[in-house]
Order: structure tokens, then C-alpha cells, then sequence
């Protein structure tokens, strides 16, 4: 198979979704490559330095029947147009009596760990699941991230598409062809009995590399990557934590009301997954600050492998 | 394009209707048969009215939440309309949406949107489809003066200048953003003075005079429909009554003269004694659209009040595609 | 003690604090009563609907002396003013090094239950506890509302005030003088042995409601306020819960990445409750739907006395 | 106000002091001593200095990303903004800010901002702030061109005017947002057209040439002093380098004319040229100014390099009051 970068998989997967469907348009600031060469300047739009306004152009041109495809480059830069996606895009569909279907698809990269300080290090994608009416998509490969996002341009709702700005460089094996992830399916990315790690994006491949360390002291891992966030895949999550009774969750957004603490919640509520659990669930995530920029300060606010090892090892201490 | 004399029967028509309307809607409100808040438009009809005639059903509106008045205006149906008022699963949102979000998305009417400045980014996105599909067609984006001091009031002009978007900004400046005046909201009066540094036209026209506000739009549109890009049209109007109503009406707290002087401008009234003087319809003959429009809301009552309740068990259906 | 509704409860409290500081400003585009009056339209200021411009400038003169309150009358219009909540309120004492402080209290209706539909019926707190570096008050009660809005206008950093729509006319006791209720405190409402409900804002009394009825069926109920969402009081929860070993979260938000996800996660995850925990933890909270207008739907999407009930007999039929 | 003899070589000094601090910056992150991301000022160094140089102490100031000039030309000490840079406990943010980040409030300088547009809403509430202690302070903000889309833009504009706040917007128009011009950002070239609109007065002035922003900033601040509120200056001028670099600077996309002919303009020289014509300075003295200005920045990084990083147990320090 194919290996090629994380954002080579997200560009293959725009360019092949555009040439499959003349209604796909873009929009952002700037683009990776060149679309407007292939596609032209009309459906490929530079804008201006207003998120607001373009992130409801693509949900209205939506409901008009094109498939828009708004970057908004960082998450960081949404938040000046939060009232479209809140007010609008999440709810259009259900207020207006299902009248008419949004397909619109809005990317950002998120995450910290490059130095970029407090506003250009965030990772909220909690801030997005909570508001009801978003599909949101956060893969972790190449290949999830080209499957992922493919599904996401063909989805006839707003989906919003999270690319961790770490993984950007990292390469991986694609299938060639048209390859699709379907929306809401968890992958399991490494299997083991003793500890379920749920990773998300970045912190898939670091839970998988702290897993062969353990599994040198014998201690069993699954990795699981919940790939969607929301419809979240909660039967593969409670099967995984069922099975090993343990479960340490790793993400880089902070613990407060984040996707960890959804995760966390889905598998104490569920009483077959609650009486399988033997040690209290475990979140590992960012501490509660802006991300820092010294890199000795940044270091210590985001989850590192040694602090993933070693809620692996308290939750098997703590165990009942 | 000078209006037929049925053009402006039906526009007299669509503009009592519209009063009409809220007058119910507000009796239903303090009735208890409606909930939520009823935002009339009652005072304002000349605006929809006069814009929309310049409209195909292609054509697409973006509203507010003081947005019964575009919805009639652009074809809706006033007894879906009400169904939606009523909460019915018959209403345009199946009773999902009530007055602040009814939409009409068959008749081009995307919208009535309960935030403040919410539409406008959506007409843009309205007119950018219109721009691709190259049929002509061109949005029209209805906010209030209040809605002027938002930021996506300025990014929409600016990016549909830009790129040259089919679309049509109104801004009805009925003077006030509820109890605020536009004193309180912007330096100087006029909204429209805002077009020429996003290299667009600027017009101000009375918006209580249905003839003046088609006159401006028609050209408005014209300019959208042959790609020259938008137009910022404002309408100075008033709206006769409270800005929001719950269970009661509120009282008033502007001065009673200025709401007399305005209601000497009554826009109704004005358009009746036009078409009586210009012998497009006599008396006798605006009783009758009078009559009919009553009838017309009688029977749209009914039909809310007979159309169901959604059932609880339907409620997580049309949340996804 | 006097009886004084919730709504009034906060407009005293805004006038003593106004009173006692001149420094304490106040934005917004209504307010109730008619503070020119008394406090001055220089200190009083009616804005433009301007929420991100107003939002910034309640930061930016916290910053040079001031003690600004902004009302954004309700939370969905602060969506548009995001930018200067989650990119700068939150983050500009820590990443300037603590060079200055931002004394801003930002205030806002929250909730359903009104028939206003989607857009006007929200209770999105737990974005804002997501977001590190603000503080957040969630009352339910007029002295729990007087006594946090004091707090919060006399506290130095950012402080966020959620005020239930549906609590605006309720009323209660508050005591005379100068009342203050600590930021961070949570308040057991009712002691009980079999369960713990933890209720927030209108759900407090809707909580208390149930137990009084089930009590009469020999269920004895503990009811808890955290009242502060940010700091969250988990050692008053948890204490509460390793009492009673069953707890059910009531809130008017979707329960996903909520409020009420981030109690779950906080019981499940300390090892001592999560030891005395007898049965799966429990959130009762809104359908993940718009709120939508219809009172036949609306009712269906929030949490009723019913759901809590069925809520807590389920909890007791699941126990180990 | 005429500009002294001992203003303008102060005004030389800092001009280049900002942009040798700059291109030290670059080579620092090139050679992976600091991080992140580095925004150069280079070309612009007219405007901070001729806008600041009207200031006092007390009056504030915003910045944006590209805010090391702003953040010197303010009255910042280059030594604890290398250590920021350098992520040092003696960086005036303990080193948890960086470039994007920086701020001073002892002198005014209310910080740097990665958001474009973030920090006009603080800069009006720091104008807020002026207005109500009254002692006479004004507030300068500055922000770029691609910055005058955002919403944010036309509504700190709208409520200073509405208010009288004592404020100075200043717009660089250095004819790009990242790598595009302003005509894909805007309908017309002139961000200053605005003004008019908004009620205040709009002026484009040179901004490479720090004598003419100079005299426009006395006016404009002259103006908000007395209280009559707001102004809205307009500097062209052109950055030399490349938007923003992480690892190594990226190839620059613009006509390589382009650059060359702003270059010819360099505001450096073109000030240089001036004193020197003026008589202020000889050459001799501006070489000492500059040899100055080398040992400053030497001095800098080696205090900077002195500084230690934070200790890790910090991490929470500074999150509340
Ligand atoms: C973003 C936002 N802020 C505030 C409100 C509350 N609000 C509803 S209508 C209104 C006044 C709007 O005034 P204007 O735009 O002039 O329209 P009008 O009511 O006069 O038709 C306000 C402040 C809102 N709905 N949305
Ligand atoms: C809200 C927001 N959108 C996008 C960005 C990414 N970005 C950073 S600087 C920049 C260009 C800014 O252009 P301008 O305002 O002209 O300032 P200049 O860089 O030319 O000094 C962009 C798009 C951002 N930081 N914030
Ligand atoms: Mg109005
Ligand atoms: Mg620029």
C-alpha cells in the first residue's frame, strides 16, 4: 500500500470528492497546493479574513444545494464565527422541520505541542460535540483521516472535521482507490486484555507505542480510537472496557467537560460496562491552563507517554 | 418594468394580509393559543411587500425574527404559517420551529432567524449558490437597523462586494433595536451610508411607501441579476407596535407622538388611497380583498387548530439527513 | 427573612456591589430596573447589539482598573462574542505571566422550558468549563444567585454568570446585609442515605420536588447543589455519593460532553467513590435535539420529575 | 506639537532598533534558540514609531501578532522580550507567552494578539476605560489590513463613535494578509473609506514615512484627547519579509518588483536621509546609533540566553488572581 502523509491523505481526499461531485466548492484563507488549478477559481475561493460570514456562506449554499467545504485553518480561528455554527448550522435542519438537508463540511487543524502558545494550541472539540445537530470526525492516520473526510463531503449534514495539526507530517499506509471510513465506527488499533486505552488523533500512536513497552513487562493493551466523536461509537468503547475491566482515556484537550469526560461517563453509566469495571476509570489529558509557550512549560501541561504508563499502571494497582 | 394593475391589487392584498396576520397573531398570544414570543411587523408591510414583488419563486429571501411579513410576502402559505405558530406537525417545521424559524425553503424563503445579524452570512451563501448555478437568480437579506451594529453585517457586505454576489441587503430601520434607538446603536442615522466604501450602491427610500421601496429594489435586482454585484437598500419605517411580546403585551415606551406621526404614514393606507386614485381598484373593491383576507385567516386558524400535536415519539426525527 | 424573587435577587446584587465600588461598570443592550438612574448613564451604558466588541471591551477595561459587568441578556447571543471569550477572557491573565488582572463578570439567561425554541432555549455551560481560566456560577436559588453574582463582581478574574430563565420569578429567602455565597462551594440542598441527586439550576427544586415524594415511599434522597461549576466542589460531591453509593445527574442541557458528563467523570474516576459506588452512574438530561418549540416536544426533550424518578428507581434496581 | 531634535533621533534609534530586532529574531529561530512562529515588522517600522511617538506612559496601546514593533516603539525593554522570546522565566510573560504574546502593561503596551481583529474590542475597552477616569488618555490600536474583514473591525468602530471613546485605530495596510492582497480581502484598496460612515475622520497617510504618520497620529490624538472621539489613520506600507516562519522562512510568493520597489522606499533611509538633511544627526552619530542599537540586542540575547527556562511545577502559576 501506499504511505503518504496525513495531509497528503486530507488533499487526495478533497481533490477526489471534487472531481466526483461538480456541487463540492471550497473556501478558506489559503489552501495546501494548488486547487484552483485543477478546479478553477470559482469553486475554489480565497476570502477574506472573515470566518463568520463564510461559515454561514457555506451552510446557506448548503441548504442551495452545493456540498461547501469551509477551513477554517485552526480551530482557534471558529470561535469569531461560533454563532453560525452554534445557532445555525447545528440546529437548521431540525428547527425547519427537516426541510431541507446542509451538506456542508467545515475542517481545522487542532492540537498544541509546536510551540505556538495559549490561542494557537486548542483542542475543543469537546465545545463542538455538546451542541446537538454536528457530526465531527477526528482521525488519527492517513488513512482514517483520507476515509474520514471523504465521508464527511458525501454526508448530507454539517460535519466537523478535526485534523490534529501533530499528525500533519506523519505518514501511513492508504488504500488505493476510492477509500471511505464510515462515520461513527470506532476502531479497535490494537487488541489486549488487561487495559483499554482510548486514544484520540496524536494520542492513538503514542497509546500504541506505550502499549509495546508494556507489553515487554507483560502487561496486555487494547488500543482503541474512537475515529467519529460524535455519533460516538459507544458499543466498541463498553465491549473494549468490558473485556479488560480497566480503562485509561488520553486525549490534549483539558479534562473539564471534554470528550475524555464523555468517554469517561459513557462507560460508568452503562450497567453491564460498570459491573465489568474493576479500578475507576481514568482520564490522562491536558492540564487546565492555555497551553504554554516556554517548551518546558508546554511539556508539562500535554500528556506525555511516561503519564499514559503510568495511569496504566495505577489502574492496575487501584483494581478491585 | 412598470406594475400591472393586477401586480399592485396583489400587493395591496399580500400588505393587509401581512397586518393581518400579526393582529391575529398577537390575539392568539394573549389567547394562550400560541406560545413563545410574537415579534409583529405590523406598521412595516410596504417593505416586504415592495421587494418581494420584484421577486420569482427561484429568487431566494433570508428573514428575522420579525419575519412573518417577508414569509407571506415571499408566497408562503399563512395557514402552514400558523400550523407552525400553533405548534402542529401541519406547521412548515412540523411545530419544531415556531415564529422565530419558520421557512419556506419550496418558495425560496430560508428563514426567519432568531439571532440578531444570524441571516445574513446565510443570504451570502444563498447568493453564492446563485452566483454558481448562473441562472440569475438573486437573495434578498432582510435585518433591522439594530442588526447593523454586528459584525457579520459588515463582513457580508464586504465579501459579496468582493466577489460580486447576486444579492440585495434591506435594511429596515424601523428606528428602534427594541427599546434602543438608533441613536443609542450608531453614530449617525442612516444605515445605508455605509455602501459606498464597499464600493456598492447606497439608497434610502421611505419604507412606507410601497411604489418607492419596489422602484429602488427593482434596480437593486436588476444590478444583482445582471452580475454587478449588491445593493444596500434602506427602508425608514416603524413598527406600530411593542418589539416582543410573551404572555402580554409590554407597554410602549416611546414617545406617543412619534408613534402617531408614523401611523399618519400609515403604508396601508397610503398604497389604498394610490390605487383608488390611480383607478386600479375601487372601494368596493379593497373591501373585498379586505373580506378575503379575513376569511382567508379564519380559515387558516382553523386549519392549525385542527392539525395535531407532534407526537412526542417523533422527536429525534429530522435531526439528521 | 425576606422573600424575594431570583430576578430581584440579582439586580440587588449588581446595586450593592455598583454601591459599594465605583469601579463597577455595567454593559448591555436592556437591563432591568433602571440603573441610570441611581448609578449614571457614564457608568451605565446601553451598547449597540455589538456582543464580541462589548465582550472585549468588559475584558479590556478589567484590564486597566475597571470592574466591568456585561450582560449578554442570553447565552446564544454570546456565540457571536466567542472569540473574546474562549481566545481572550480565558487565556490573557495566564499567558501575559500574570501581569495584570480582569475583573469582568459576564452575565446570561440560560434554559428552556419557554416555548421559545431552538436558538432561545440553551444551557451550553459546560463549553465554557471546557475552556481553561474562567470561573462559572450556576445558582438556584434567589440567595445562592445574590450571594455568587456578589462573588463573582468582587472576584479578580473572569467570572462567568449562568442564570436559569425558568428561576427568574421563583422565589426565596435571602438573608439582609451584605450576602455573599463562596465561588466553589457546593451545598448538599437535602440529606439523604439511599441517593444522591445532583441538580443544577432549575433541577435543584425539580430534585428536591422527587425526593419529597419519594421519601413518602421510604426512599430517603440527598440532594446536591454544586452551585459553582468552575471550581467544581468534587470532594462535596464525592462525599456524597461514597455516602449514599447511587447518584443521578439532572440537567436541562444535551448530555453529551455536559455538565453533568464532567459530575459523572469526576465520581468515576476517584478511586474511593468509585469503590462505594453501588450501582452505573446516572445523568437524566435533555434530549440531543434543538429545543424545539412545540410544547408536546418540548416537554419531551427536558428532563421531567418523571424521568428523575424513573431515573433513581433504576439506579436501585441496578445496584451490586 | 513640533518634533524635537532629541525626538527624532529617538525616533531614528527606535526604528532601528525594531528592525534589527527583528532580523535577529529570524536568525534566532532559524538557529532553533526561540520558537514558534516569528512575525517580522520589518518594512513597517515608520508607523509604530510615528504613531507612538505621540504617546505618553499612560496611554495604552493594542497590538496583533506582527506586534514586536508596536510592543518596542511603546517603550518595551527588548531585553525581557528576547527572554520571551527565548521562553525564559524573565520574558515579560514568564516565558508562557512567546511572540504572539507579548505584553507590557506597566508601559501600556496591552499585548500582543494571534487573533486578526482580537485586539480592537480591548483596545475600545482600554478607550472605555479613559474615558471614564478622564484624565485625558488615549488608546491606540493597531491592526492590519486583512483585519478590516473581520466583524469585530466595524463594530469597534461603531461604538467608539457612538461613545466618543478616546481611540486611534490604526490600520497598516501592508497590502497582504499572509499571501493574499487586499484586493481578494476587500471590494476597494482603502480601508480608511470607511470612516465617513461611522462619523469620524478617515486619513490615508504614507507609512513609510514616520514624519507624515507622525503629524496624522498628533491630530488623531489630539482629537480623542479632547473628546471628541475616535479616528481612523490609514498607513500604507509593506512588510519586507515573509509572512510568518516556523522552522525556516518560507519562499516569498509577491512580484519580486513589488518588493524591490518598496524596498527603495525604506523608511529607515528615507528618515536617515531626512535628520541628516535636518541637520539633527550627522552620520557619524546615526552609526553610533547603530552600533548602539547592535550592543543592545547583543545585550539582550545574553541576557536572555541567561534567564533559565520555567520549572515545570509552575505550570499552574498565573491561571487566577
Ligand atoms: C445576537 C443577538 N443579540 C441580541 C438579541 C436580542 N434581540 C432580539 S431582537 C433585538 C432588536 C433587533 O433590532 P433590529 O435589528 O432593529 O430589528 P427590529 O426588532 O427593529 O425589527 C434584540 C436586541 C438577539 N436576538 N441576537
Ligand atoms: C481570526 C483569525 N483568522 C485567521 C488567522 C490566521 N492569520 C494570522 S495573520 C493573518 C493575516 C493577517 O493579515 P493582516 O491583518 O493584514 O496583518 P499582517 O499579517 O499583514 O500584518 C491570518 C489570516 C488568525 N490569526 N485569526
Ligand atoms: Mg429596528
Ligand atoms: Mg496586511
Amino acid at each position: 500500500m501506499r504511505e503518504i502523509s496525513f495531509q497528503q491523505a486530507l488533499d487526495e481526499a478533497v481533490a477526489e470528492e471534487m472531481r466526483r461531485d461538480p456541487r463540492v466548492i471550497l473556501m478558506a484563507t489559503d489552501f495546501t497546493g494548488d486547487p484552483v488549478k485543477e478546479f478553477g477559481p470559482s469553486r475554489v475561493r480565497f476570502t477574506p479574513i472573515s470566518e463568520a460570514v463564510v461559515t454561514g456562506m457555506g451552510l446557506g449554499a448548503a441548504g442551495c444545494g452545493f456540498r461547501p467545504i469551509v477551513n477554517w485553518r485552526m480551530v482557534t480561528f471558529s470561535f469569531v464565527a461560533m454563532d453560525q455554527v452554534v445557532n445555525q448550522a447545528s440546529k437548521i435542519r431540525y428547527m425547519f422541520g427537516g426541510q431541507a438537508d446542509f451538506p456542508v463540511t467545515y475542517r481545522c487543524t487542532t492540537g498544541g505541542g509546536i510551540g505556538l502558545a495559549a490561542q494557537h494550541s486548542q483542542s475543543p472539540y469537546s465545545m463542538w460535540m455538546h451542541v446537538a445537530g454536528l457530526k465531527i470526525v477526528l482521525p488519527s492516520t492517513p488513512a482514517d483521516a483520507k476515509g474520514l473526510l471523504k465521508s464527511a463531503i458525501r454526508d448530507d449534514n454539517p460535519v466537523v472535521s478535526f485534523e490534529c495539526s501533530r499528525l500533519m507530517t506523519a505518514t501511513g499506509p492508504v488504500p488505493d482507490g476510492d477509500h471511505l471510513v464510515p462515520i461513527g465506527v470506532a476502531e479497535v488499533k490494537r487488541t489486549g486484555t488487561d487495559v483499554t486505552i482510548v486514544g484520540l488523533a496524536y494520542y492513538v500512536a503514542e497509546a500504541l507505542a506505550v502499549a509495546e513497552e508494556l507489553a515487554r513487562e507483560g502487561i496486555s493493551i487494547e488500543v482503541v480510537d474512537p475515529r467519529t466523536l460524535v455519533p460516538m461509537d459507544a458499543d466498541t468503547l463498553r465491549a473494549s472496557v468490558r473485556k479488560t475491566g480497566r480503562v485509561v482515556i488520553v486525549d490534549e484537550a483539558p479534562a473539564t467537560c471534554s470528550a475524555a469526560a464523555e468517554i469517561a461517563a459513557l462507560l460508568a453509566e452503562d450497567p453491564e460496562t460498570f459491573r465489568a469495571l474493576r479500578a475507576p476509570v481514568r482520564r490522562v489529558c491536558a492540564a487546565p491552563v492555555p497551553v504554554p509557550y516556554s517548551p518546558s512549560l508546554e511539556r508539562a501541561a500535554l500528556p506525555g507517554r511516561e503519564d499514559i504508563t503510568a495511569a496504566v499502571h495505577e489502574v492496575l494497582k487501584q483494581s478491585v | 418594468m412598470a406594475l400591472s394593475t393586477t401586480g399592485m391589487a396583489q400587493m395591496l392584498r399580500t400588505m393587509i394580509l401581512i397586518r393581518e396576520f400579526d393582529e391575529r397573531a398577537i390575539r392568539l398570544r394573549v389567547a394562550g393559543k400560541i406560545y413563545g414570543a410574537v415579534h409583529p411587523y405590523v406598521g412595516q408591510e410596504a417593505v416586504a411587500v415592495g421587494v418581494c414583488a420584484n421577486l420569482t419563486r427561484s429568487d431566494r429571501v433570508t428573514s428575522t425574527h420579525r419575519g412573518h411579513g417577508h414569509c407571506i410576502a415571499k408566497g408562503a402559505d399563512v395557514r402552514r404559517m400558523m400550523a407552525e405558530l400553533f405548534g402542529r406537525v401541519d406547521g412548515y417545521c412540523k411545530g419544531k420551529g415556531g415564529s422565530m424559524h419558520i421557512a419556506d425553503f419550496a418558495v425560496g424563503m430560508l428563514g426567519a432567524n432568531g439571532i440578531v445579524g444570524g441571516g445574513l452570512p446565510i443570504a451570502c451563501g444563498a447568493a453564492l449558490a446563485a452566483q454558481l448555478e448562473g441562472k440569475g437568480d438573486v437573495t434578498v437579506c432582510f435585518f433591522g437597523d439594530g442588526a447593523a451594529a454586528e459584525g457579520e453585517f459588515h463582513e457580508a457586505l464586504n465579501i459579496t462586494s468582493a466577489w460580486k454576489l447576486p444579492i440585495v441587503f434591506v435594511c429596515e430601520n424601523n428606528q428602534y433595536a427594541a427599546n434602543n434607538t438608533v441613536a443609542v446603536q450608531h453614530p449617525g442615522v442612516d444605515i445605508a451610508a455605509h455602501a459606498g466604501a464597499y464600493h456598492m450602491p447606497g439608497v434610502i427610500v421611505d419604507g412606507n411607501d410601497v411604489l418607492a421601496v419596489h422602484a429602488a429594489t427593482e434596480e437593486a435586482v436588476a444590478r444583482a441579476r445582471r452580475g454587478d454585484g449588491p445593493s444596500l437598500l434602506e427602508c425608514k419605517t416603524y413598527r406600530w407596535h411593542f418589539h416582543a411580546m410573551r404572555n402580554t403585551p409590554p407597554p410602549d415606551t416611546r414617545p406617543p407622538e412619534e408613534i402617531a406621526s408614523w401611523k399618519a404614514r400609515d403604508p396601508i393606507a397610503r398604497f389604498e388611497r394610490d390605487v383608488r386614485e390611480r383607478g386600479v381598484l375601487s372601494a368596493p373593491e379593497i373591501r373585498a380583498i379586505r373580506e378575503r383576507v379575513s376569511a382567508d385567516l379564519d380559515e387558516a386558524v382553523a386549519f392549525a387548530e385542527a392539525s395535531p400535536f407532534p407526537d412526542a415519539k417523533d422527536l429525534l426525527v429530522d435531526m439528521y439527513a
